[in-house]
């Protein structure tokens, strides 16, 4: 019994990213899609927040390419992965929580 | 449609997640009105009002000034579609500068106990909350 | 595994649209099956068939309509959010006497029941928006 | 003194077009000049006379469109803008190979150098949006 | 030489409130519309920056009764307006900074 | 159009501000369709990057896994535009784990100075950007 959690937005400008990762319950998994890949970017307040979370955390390789971020700058124990990822940590996860 | 799923005997366990402002957005109205529609599937139906989504639960709404109608009095009209668990999140409510009687009063009737009224509002701390969204099959997020 | 999907944002404006569909071509290309595309809030205009995008970028309402037709994908509009909005069909059109209709091809209005069957016949209901 | 107002989001999903046709309104009755009222973004999806909102509601399109009719107001929906999201007037319609068109009366397509010149012919620029 | 900031979003979802707030010169009006007016409830962290604003706070009257905030809630310092006294202050000020 | 604005003599001070990032949503690309409309116009423009809007500006961008045109290399296009006061916030880059080395080498190329090439990402602290706001007498916000 765990549900995949989707955050879809800048952690530094919308709370949607505290908040999801403040009800994520350990054995959960956090994936990072659209604006929300910004929160992996190490050396900020959002990666601290990761880092503390007792949810897995992944985010959506395409976005991450598309808005610049490479693969260096992400924090550590964040998974990347794509959209068939996506898909298999849906299936993976009892429900899949959108946090818009 | 509800008769079908009914023979096919799919209970599941239903979360409508507000998290927005009524309003400002238009997600507070629309997902109001799945909730009204859903109350005809027999699900195990719950809603969550979580960060700003608990605004949408305030008493003394007055929309005239805006022009915009004021749907909060058909939250009052849940309990007789048996929508009977509201949860609200004690925190987010405190981070607003708002307790518990800001919030309308919202009851249904328990048509096995002598159709004793009782509230609808279930107030409930984060942690509670996790516990909640953890155990839900569906989850609709607005 | 059957797969619902929610589309809670039109296109262009948000990526919600653009990351639904590449979602759905993902679970489609691993086997899954998609029990129905579910268009709500302004998700709707996603189903006009009058939008003329830049001729260098990606037609979002022609991508819907074109995966929809290889995979018999049932993609619906929601009729109270689109009648807000000003989408409908033709026999809507006529319905409200409205002189001209733009849904597209592969796109069909329905009530929001339609949602909630999504939720029960679908073992994961996945929502986009913003 | 004469203002511009700018709108930058859809009707019903967000307050934006409200609050712009209110402040409108307010700046007229204090005898101000609009100069023009600009839609861009998800704003032009205001200047569509599809929309059926709920009977019991108000119908953002018409008021603007009587707004309009009764102080010669300029609505301008960006032409750009309105492609993406499939508004069209009966030109464009035709121009594009479109079957059908969709703007209400008292609205006007035109381009982006509209909203600049409101910028430089109002004292003020208002936008509203999300 | 001030400028009318309008800030439309809650401070409690969205940092509009606090960017706008930094970045307002003394002198500057800061008005509250749509569900901007929730930062105008005191007792809350939104009322506590508003206090230390260099900007004057106004907040308009027709979102607040939308929202069943009674006046009685509202900080100190802001004051209640009227499209009408919207329309004023736009007109006070050389230019008008929307915060979306 | 711009030649009846000259004639008029107006000149103002335009400022575009831009606080949300690219991709997530459409606003980025639609301000940037504004500048390039508006420079036709002859007005002193400039552009902020606040908040997220700093994002706007990263280079490296590959948008083909997501399926939306990358605009990023319109921007190198502002200075044939005249358009080279590009105001970056030094604090919203640092709060995002940003610097300088990780944004577009934007430059534009001074006619008068024998077209030597010359930055137009200017950067500036949050005080600055405070002063460069207040000084505006048009402000285009998306």
């Amino acid at each position: 019994m765990s549900i995949l959690h989707t955050v879809n937005k800048s952690p530094f400008q919308k709370n949607d990213f505290s908040s999801c990762l403040s009800h994520a319950n350990a054995g959960d998994a956090v994936l990072l899609i659209e604006d929300g890949v910004y929160g992996a970017v190490s050396g900020t307040e959002a990666a601290k927040q990761i880092s503390s979370a007792e949810a897995s955390v992944y985010v959506l390789g395409g976005d991450l390419a598309a808005r610049g971020i490479a693969s260096d700058k992400i924090a550590d124990g964040i998974t990347v992965v794509g959209y068939d990822g996506f898909v298999d940590l849906a299936a993976e996860h009892q429900a899949v929580n959108s946090w818009l | 449609m509800s008769e079908d799923m009914e023979e096919g005997g799919t209970v599941k366990k239903f979360m409508y997640m507000n998290r927005k402002a009524p309003y400002g957005t238009i997600y507070a109205l629309e997902a109001l009105e799945v909730v009204l529609i859903g109350a005809a599937f027999d699900q195990d139906v719950s809603l969550a009002f979580i960060d700003d989504g608990v605004f949408q639960l305030t008493k003394d709404q007055n929309t005239d000034d805006i022009g915009i109608k004021n749907f909060s009095p058909a939250f009052r009209a849940l309990g007789d579609y048996d929508v009977t668990k509201l949860y609200v999140e004690k925190e987010s409510l405190a981070e607003r500068g708002l307790t518990q009687d800001d919030l309308m009063d919202l009851v249904w009737e328990d048509e096995d106990d002598d159709w004793a009224e009782k509230p609808s509002i279930i107030m409930v701390s984060r942690d509670e909350m996790k516990k909640v969204l953890g155990d839900q099959d569906v989850i609709m997020s607005f | 595994m059957k797969f619902g999907v929610v589309v809670n944002e039109g296109p262009y404006t948000h990526q919600a649209s653009d990351s639904a569909y590449n979602f759905t071509k993902a679970a489609l290309a691993k086997g899954h099956e998609i029990v129905r595309v579910f268009f709500y809030h302004d998700g709707v205009n996603n189903g006009t068939r009058l939008t003329v995008p830049p001729s260098d970028d990606r037609n979002i309402q022609e991508n819907w309509s074109a995966l929809a037709k290889e995979h018999e994908l049932d993609l619906v509009l929601c009729i109270a959010a689109a009648q807000r909005r000003g989408i409908l069909d033709e026999n809507e059109a006529k319905r409200q006497g409205k002189d001209a209709d733009n849904v597209a091809e592969g796109f069909r209005i329905s009530g929001l029941g339609q949602l909630i069957e999504a939720g029960i016949q679908a073992d994961r209901l996945v929502t986009f928006g913003d």
